[in-house]
């Protein structure tokens, strides 16, 4: 898949076939989309220098009630797990600007691996079906947060 | 898929949106509300019943909307459903823009 | 995902998205498809004693021009490369009724592979981008045919 | 999602078909063929204009049709697009069934 936000149409539904081979539920299936959907962002974004028509593969694995992605790409090292992210404070009169993506990536997906093999980054982010269909904020913090 | 409607009723201006909000479609909602701003609008609404999916590229148009208009203009998301009510929320927006839900049993 | 004939739209969900995502053209995304949904669909008729609740593991592998399919499940031994399995001569006055599963099979994908590890069948399943539109069917042609 | 749509005219019975015809709808198509077989057509139509997907279970079907209708009937597939069309070939059943295709430029 070449890495650029058009991609991003057919990444959802690729997420969206694997969420109904899961049979995970709809609140499940947003979270996954949006932790997939933010790394791959950020990959297109930061990860490849821009205009330039890098390559990101995508693995899915899938059993009943749960769905892993793996995302390989040859872009800059970055670990999307690492260094404490809190969401920043909103002060009405001084918003950010951007640093939502990983924080939404954390909370949303159940488990968030990564590792630098060689030239590769490889992000692991998977997602199980919950057992309430809207999962409390909390119940999602990331364990950096704890 | 995303699309936006502008309805302008006196000082309010409304954007009717649907689709999906991603880093794809975000450069378009950002224009369309740098559009807006121009018109210096009392009051903003974003009218999401048709939003299916927002991601942070989309909430960053949100901050962008609440950081254009000035300070004495209010900025109300309404209509989202359940899951981009709570994407927005998980930013910590709610505390710079009013989220309006309805519950419906 | 349940071994149940019900998960075959499902599957062809999950297909379809994999097949976005390589960004196949509409030949190759049907062959792909033909290729799990028969190989799955013996799982389920054959593999799995009828009635049980057999499972169904499905991972996806996706880079630009090439989608792998690995279908893992737990049924009877079976091994859908080997053997000779040409198409029956269909004789107007004697036709058979079945076995065209495994036929279409290995006609539509590019590579079929097939390995017993304990109790688990493992299959796998690649279709690349085709140079032109409709692949002829003599360049399908299974290894064994040749 | 199948669906399958009777036509009777005559002594030829139209089924029009669309959809997906795989394992999970073979079984209700299989069904249909049994009711017609039980009036004895002359020519059976298998219109496909409107099928994208069939499996071997559907050409399961085809045989079942071939088979269940005597042997002075006719047993045509018509507007099959070309994947369609071709799986079906790919199972050697042209040479009992006519296949008739329509090419447009
Ligand atoms: N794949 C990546 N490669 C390189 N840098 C990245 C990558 N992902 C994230 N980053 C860095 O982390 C920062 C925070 O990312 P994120 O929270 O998604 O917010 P945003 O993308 O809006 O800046 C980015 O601005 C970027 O500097
Ligand atoms: N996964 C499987 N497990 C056990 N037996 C199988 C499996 N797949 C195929 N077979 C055997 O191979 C035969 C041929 O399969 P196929 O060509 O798909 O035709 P059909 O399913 O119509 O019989 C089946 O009838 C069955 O006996």
């Amino acid at each position: 898949m070449p890495a650029t936000v058009a991609s991003l149409v057919a990444v959802a539904e690729f997420v969206g076939g694997a969420v109904a081979v899961a049979g995970l539920g709809d609140k499940d299936a947003y979270r996954l989309r949006l932790a997939v959907d933010e790394l791959i962002t950020n990959v297109i974004t930061h990860g490849y220098p821009p205009a330039s028509a890098g390559e990101i593969e995508l693995h899915s694995s899938v059993s009943d009630g749960w769905v892993l992605f793996l995302i390989v790409d040859f872009g800059t090292e970055f670990d999307p797990t690492s260094g404490h992210r809190p969401i920043p404070v909103v002060d009405p009169d001084d918003l950010p600007v951007g640093g939502f993506g990983l924080s939404l990536a954390r909370m949303s997906a159940d488990r968030l691996i990564y590792e630098r093999v060689g030239e590769l980054n490889r992000t692991i982010v998977v997602v199980r079906r919950s057992g309430r269909d809207l999962v409390a904020h909390d119940d999602r913090r990331p364990p950096w947060m704890s | 898929m995303f699309q936006a409607d502008l309805i302008t009723s006196g000082d309010t201006v409304t954007i009717q949106m649907s689709g999906d909000l991603d880093a794809l479609s975000a450069p378009s909602f950002h224009e369309i509300l740098q559009q807006v701003a121009t018109r210096s609008p009392k009051k903003l609404c974003l009218a999401m019943h048709g939003l299916s999916y927002i991601s942070s590229a989309g909430v960053r148009g949100l901050v962008f909307a609440r950081q254009k208009m000035g300070d004495d203009m209010e900025v109300v998301v309404e209509g989202a459903n359940e899951n981009v009510a709570e994407t927005i929320r998980m930013t910590g927006l709610q505390h710079a823009i009013t989220i309006r839900e309805s519950f419906s049993a």
